[in-house]
């Protein structure tokens, strides 16, 4: 290891490409276009104060949602591209290297930087809310976890211009992406952000365990919680017990690649076949991070809008308790071809079929809350209908993947990419969409245009099916993943074509989502009740937006779905009727941000093999981590005063809404 | 409950964790046992020591929040032993079986 | 964040706030994780230890005195935080001080002893990159030794703000986490004498 | 008796399922040419089956409800009943999928076992050894002595024992029409049984992901009757080339090739070679 050593790689800046320089001067053109809004306008004050010092849960959770859309706008244009090359036989639009590039950060960057921060964006939206908590356990923690994720997520996005980009697939297995057949710093950028993100993922999951399990309301036991309440704290818990494995495979693969370690080479006597092992092991629970949350946001979207409690309660809570449990012991059947015996194939081909058990059990207690219910089919319940039937098809060619003689004949192949894309698309997106349109005037104080959303909704939905139905065809017809090309004459053209037509109208539909939200923010509908669906649980018993406080009084909860009999039994004026006491609260904080900065330097010195920058960096977050020891925040509190107003302010509005409506 | 770290306790944990220490060096490198028991064996001496820390020193069951603490410890030890057992199954051992 | 004017004095001080409270329980979690995460060294490692690439094995490098005393070193440290985390329920700072130095003593003699052990080995040849086996030697026993490093470091401001500020719901809190920290170090270097150690020296 | 009948008119509903509305779906798995791919064939089939009972139960349930309790202008005042669960219901939607994994699991457990063993253990297998390297596939003859690279002719109704090995990255052997693939890894020997029942010609890749090259990383499988086979052998050994060190060498540089044949190959340099790019085997107990 030389600490001096600054020597400059290959090809610094990325070139070559008509489209790597249009990219680079678009983010130029952003960049100069932000600094020049932010000083004509004088909001760098504001930009510092009220959001990137913030501790506020509700304001970490819009900018995780914002990093989140624009994740899933990189990651979509990744999956047009490859779309695009693979329309028909033999095209060369994309080369391999670029085709090898594009598939790779799609990957990573749908898994870990839009799914991962949308699921953590609605979580501190919703979560302590719904609990009728003030904020989270640990605020300033939960800006550091924001911020480490950005630093990650900054970290792997600027290999596209600087560097070079990871090419050895979102699995990155070895020995390709050992220092060998992959030298440069492209899978260095993917260790690297992918580690700064991954601690803070670990850290969130710390805070949401013990916010839900220490910070509910008066009333609230655990089997009285809302159904999303439950899923982020199942969800926190395999957090707390899988990261770790991705945070170890990380380091040591960072140790061979940087430090001549000999952990996955095949000189020094090392095991390729246990990166694979050990990132499996994080990947499979990793899968259910991101779905259990999806389960639980559709669980409190039905009830909503078929005005019915949740069928089987009690089942739901431990068909999850299950599903936790056994995601840590299928994670072989990633990789049944790599030379596991029959008996381990069988063991983990059956403890795979087991999870679709209670999966199942989840399924039918949706099927009946919808029974005998009245159904409105508002945007967030297209979205979560439309996911029943997706994700059991997601569900069942999974079952059929579980089975190892057969799988042996699906693997790598574009059944198994339909799959997991019926699940990740029909599971974890549609609830990002349902989740985002059902607590939007909850962040906002204004509904979603509902029209346009359906619009968006349809063109989606058709889009997906004609994209994905296609490639279980084909993939039986024998197409493996990750080709950049292949020949006519195999049949797999027009089904091709099909599936890219479908990309683009998922393109589309993304699109006009997009475009209504700019719609809505001027002519949607206002929110002055904070109660815009007829809601069931706590978050919709504040005002909309909720006041920094959250709640100007800790509500008393005596059943599920405490709001909705709170309403039933007309409640509220009892309630109101208490006392106010000010209310003690966090103080801003710019650590975070600043720990992040430092966490980002580390991270670039490191990708360059700039090992003094990486070290100056480590010791500025050790730095940070002291300063904070020493400076224990106290936090400060909020008046009487200035609730009795800010309240008073929302129940006049309020007020006036209800006698115009009625 | 709230104060059960006496002196006594503190030296019973201490001489206690120096007895298992010692005696799996010995039955190591002081006894013709096969390799299978040895290791069944120290391994094993580990475990008790580990729930000596956490009774004696680390006040596991201590506090409001014992049984999440204690269920907290149970959850980290199930997927540490599927993550070692089943690495070194899945590694070393699997296809050595026909 | 918990409200601190909730504060129930039947408790011992570091549980009396429900910041305290809070703050304990997320130490927990966090110890579940780093469960987790020498875990995986010790699969790693477990893995690996037969592969030596024709270099030095587990059996050449390993000397019983050496590893014997880390571990006594290591364990006494924990009796004596023990014993700190006493003092200071019993109120008593001067208590908690002197036996927190003691312990870190303890520890620094520990580190000593393992960095001299790697010094040893990496002039022997034995380096990381010698083989998987080496790798994953320093990667589980460098691991646990960087923890060691960071508590040290960890226990050291929280000495500071004790000996400043004396015993508040705040500083005991903060007394409490480091001493959970510390012995939670110590289980795992149980686990690394028997299955580094020991096993290291019979197979 | 029972249910191998009803397992007939369940593989009947599946394929309908699999079927419906496309018309020459006949190619590569679902086109199996041989023991092992058909007995993979038959086990996808006997689980679209069972899957097909979940579809058409979850679907019916489904539409059912969506249509019967969708709010309408004349049900404004309707009152949906606060229902907690039914202890009845619960148990009937977790029993009947658990005996739909008994079901499929005890099939796929005789399968995974079966596939270790030769499909057709009263015939001689033949040996092919298979080389994945950067990015191409070299196939040697132990018994023959030659080798060839990018395709292989094998005898019908002959088990094949392919013993796989990499150089560089990690591959996958896959002849879709034949049965199902296996890994070859560096370092770490494996083995797949294949046989063809007929003769034909089928496409052979690389299925897992290894970089550049990969795409491009095809072989073709020719199946003859064995009096052709034979005769193909003995005239590669007259007419093809030897292959010495340094061609050897040559095919280990990272690259596309078209097909080649040797009549011959140095054993014994190739072994120290790949020990050496390989590191120490570890694990092929077979």
């Amino acid at each position: 290891m030389d600490l001096f050593n600054f020597k400059k790689p290959e090809h610094f800046f990325v070139t070559g490409e008509p489209m790597i320089y249009m990219a680079d001067v678009l983010i130029v053109l952003t960049m100069l276009g932000i600094v020049f809004v932010l000083t004509y306008y004088k909001k760098w004050r504001w930009l510092w104060d009220e959001w990137l010092t913030t501790v506020d849960h509700k304001k970490i959770g819009i900018m995780y949602l914002i990093s989140a859309v624009l994740m899933l706008f990189r990651g979509g244009v990744d999956a047009v591209l490859m779309r695009t090359q693979l329309a028909l036989p033999n095209l060369k639009f994309l080369n391999a290297q670029h085709y090898n590039e594009i598939f790779t950060t799609h990957g990573t960057i749908m898994i870990i930087f839009m799914a991962m921060p949308f699921i953590f964006g609605l979580m501190n939206i919703a979560v302590p809310l719904q609990i009728g908590a003030r904020d989270v356990a640990f605020p300033a923690l939960n800006a550091l976890s924001f911020w480490l994720f950005a630093a990650g997520a900054l970290l792997f996005n600027i290999s596209f211009v600087i560097g070079g980009s990871p090419d050895a697939g979102w699995t990155s297995y070895t020995p390709l992406a050992g220092n060998e057949l992959d030298p440069g710093p492209g899978e260095n950028y993917y260790l690297l952000g992918l580690q700064i993100s991954g601690i803070g993922t670990l850290m969130s999951g710390i805070n949401f365990l013990v916010t839900i399990l220490k910070m509910r309301a008066p009333g609230m036991k655990l089997m009285k919680m809302p159904m999303f309440t439950w899923s982020t704290l199942i969800t926190s818990i395999i957090i707390i017990f899988a990261f770790p494995v991705l945070t170890v495979a990380l380091a040591l693969l960072t140790m061979d690649r940087l430090f001549g370690a000999h952990f996955f080479t095949i000189a020094g006597d090392g095991m390729p076949m246990l990166w694979a092992n050990l990132f499996w092991i994080w990947g499979h629970p990793e899968v259910y991070i991101v779905i259990l949350p999806a389960f639980g946001i559709f669980s409190e979207v039905i009830s909503t809008f078929a005005r019915k409690r949740l069928f089987g309660y009690s089942a739901m809570v431990y068909s999850m308790v299950a599903i936790s449990a056994l995601s840590f012991v299928v994670w072989v059947h990633h990789f049944f071809t790599m030379g596991s015996g029959p008996w381990i194939n069988s063991l983990f081909s059956i403890t795979t079929m087991l999870i679709s058990i209670p999966t199942g059990v989840k399924i039918f207690n949706w099927l009946f809350t919808l029974y005998k219910g009245r159904i409105r089919f508002t945007t967030p319940m297209l979205w979560t209908l439309a996911f029943i039937p997706t994700f059991l098809v997601g569900g069942i060619t999974g079952v059929m993947l579980a089975s190892a003689p057969a799988d042996y004949q699906y693997h790598n192949s574009y059944f198994l990419i339909s799959h997991f894309h019926y699940t990740l698309i029909g599971g974890t997106v549609f609830a990002c969409f349902a989740g985002l349109i059902y607590w939007w005037p909850k962040m906002f104080g204004f509904k979603l245009n509902e029209r346009l959303g359906k619009w968006s909704f349809w063109i989606f939905i058709i889009g997906f099916n004609l994209c994905f139905i296609p490639m279980y065809l084909i993939g039986l017809k024998g197409m493996p993943r990750r080709i950049y090309t292949y020949p006519a004459g195999l049949g797999w053209g027009t089904w091709n074509m099909i599936e890219t037509i479908g990309a683009y109208l998922m393109g589309i539909g993304f699109a006009i989502f997009v475009y209504c939200i700019i719609y809505s923010i001027r002519h949607g509908e206002r929110d002055t009740t904070g109660d815009p669906w007829d809601g069931r649980t706590l978050e919709w018993s504040t005002s909309s937006p909720a006041p920094e406080y959250n709640f100007a009084r800790i509500p008393q909860v005596n059943e599920i779905d405490a709001f909705w009999y709170r309403k039933r039994n007309k409640a509220m004026k009892v309630e109101e009727s208490k006392p106010l006491k000010p209310i003690h609260m966090p103080n801003k904080t710019g650590l975070p941000v600043i720990l992040s900065i430092f966490m980002f330097i580390a991270g670039f010195g490191f990708v360059f093999e700039w090992h003094l920058i990486g070290i100056i960096g480590l010791l500025g977050v050790l730095g940070c981590l002291a300063w904070r020891s020493l400076h224990e925040d106290k936090g400060f509190y909020i008046p009487v005063d200035i609730i009795q107003q800010t309240e008073a302010k929302w129940k006049k509005v309020s007020a006036r809404g209800k006698s115009i409506t009625s | 409950m709230e104060h059960p770290n006496t002196l006594k306790k503190h030296i019973f944990g201490f001489l206690w964790s120096l007895i298992l220490t010692f005696a799996a060096l010995l039955i190591t490198l002081r006894t013709n046992l096969p390799l299978g028991w040895k290791v069944t064996i120290i391994v094993t001496l580990a475990f008790f020591q580990l729930i000596i820390q956490l009774l004696y020193f680390m006040h596991l069951t201590e506090g409001d929040s014992k049984w999440i603490q204690v269920v907290n410890i149970v959850y980290g030890l199930f997927v540490a032993i599927v993550t070692v057992a089943g690495s070194i199954w899945i590694m070393l051992y699997n296809t050595m079986t026909h | 964040m918990a409200n601190p004017s909730q504060v129930d004095t039947s408790k011992p001080l570091e549980y009396q706030s429900e910041d305290g409270k809070l703050k304990i329980l997320g130490i927990w979690a966090f110890l579940g994780a780093e469960i987790v995460l020498f875990a995986t060294l010790f699969a790693t490692y477990l893995s690996l230890h037969g592969q030596t690439a024709g270099g030095p094995t587990s059996q050449d490098l390993f000397e019983v005195k050496e590893f014997m005393i880390e571990t006594i070193l290591l364990l006494t440290s924990s009796f004596t935080c023990g014993l700190a985390v006493m003092e200071m329920r019993k109120g008593s700072k001067k208590g908690y001080l002197c036996w927190m130095l003691v312990t870190l003593l303890l520890g620094l003699g520990f580190l000593v002893m393992e960095i001299n052990e790697f010094a040893t080995y990496v002039s022997e040849g034995a380096g990381l990159s010698r083989s998987a086996f080496l790798s994953a030697f320093f990667a589980l026993v460098g691991t646990h030794g960087a923890h060691v490093t960071l508590g040290i470091g960890w226990v050291l401001l929280v000495l500071y703000q004790v000996y400043k500020q004396g015993f508040t719901p705040v500083t005991a809190r903060k007394a409490f986490i480091t001493g959970l920290y510390w012995h939670f170090l110590d289980v795992v270097w149980i686990f690394i004498f028997t299955a580094v150690y020991l096993l290291g020296m019979v197979s | 008796m029972a249910r191998g009948h009803l397992k007939k008119v369940l593989s009947l509903v599946g394929l309908i399922f699999l079927l419906a509305g496309c018309s020459q779906v006949k190619t590569g798995v679902l086109n199996p040419q041989g023991p092992v791919a058909q007995k993979q064939y038959d086990l996808i089939i006997w689980s679209v089956a069972l899957m097909s009972i979940i579809f058409v139960a979850v679907v019916g349930i489904f539409v059912f409800v969506l249509v019967k309790y969708r709010e309408r202008p004349d049900n404004l005042d309707y009152e949906p009943p606060e229902q907690e669960g039914s202890r009845w219901l619960e148990i009937i939607w977790t029993v009947i999928p658990v005996i739909i994994v008994i079901a499929l699991a005890i099939p796929t457990t005789k399968t995974t076992f079966e596939l270790e063993r030769s499909p057709s253990p009263e015939q001689k297998p033949m040996k092919i050894e298979v080389t994945s390297v950067d990015w191409k596939w070299i196939f040697r003859y132990p018994e023959q002595g030659i080798e060839t690279v990018n395709y292989i002719k094998i005898p019908a109704n002959v088990p094949i024992d392919f013993e796989l090995n990499a150089v560089g990255a990690m591959n996958s052997f896959w002849v879709p029409e034949l049965g199902g693939q296996e890994y070859t890894m560096p370092g770490m020997t494996m083995h797949l049984w294949l046989e063809a029942d007929k003769p034909g010609t089928y496409l052979g890749r690389s299925s897992n992901f290894s970089g550049k090259g990969f795409t491009h990383m095809t072989f073709r499988v020719i199946s003859q009757e064995k009096e052709d086979f034979n005769k193909w052998i003995s005239h590669v050994k007259k007419t093809a080339p030897e292959q010495t060190e340094s061609d050897y060498l040559k095919l280990m540089k990272p690259g596309n090739v078209p097909e080649m044949t040797y009549s011959s190959y140095p054993a014994v340099f190739i072994k120290e070679y790949e020990k050496q790019q390989g590191g120490e085997k570890h694990h092929h107990h077979h």
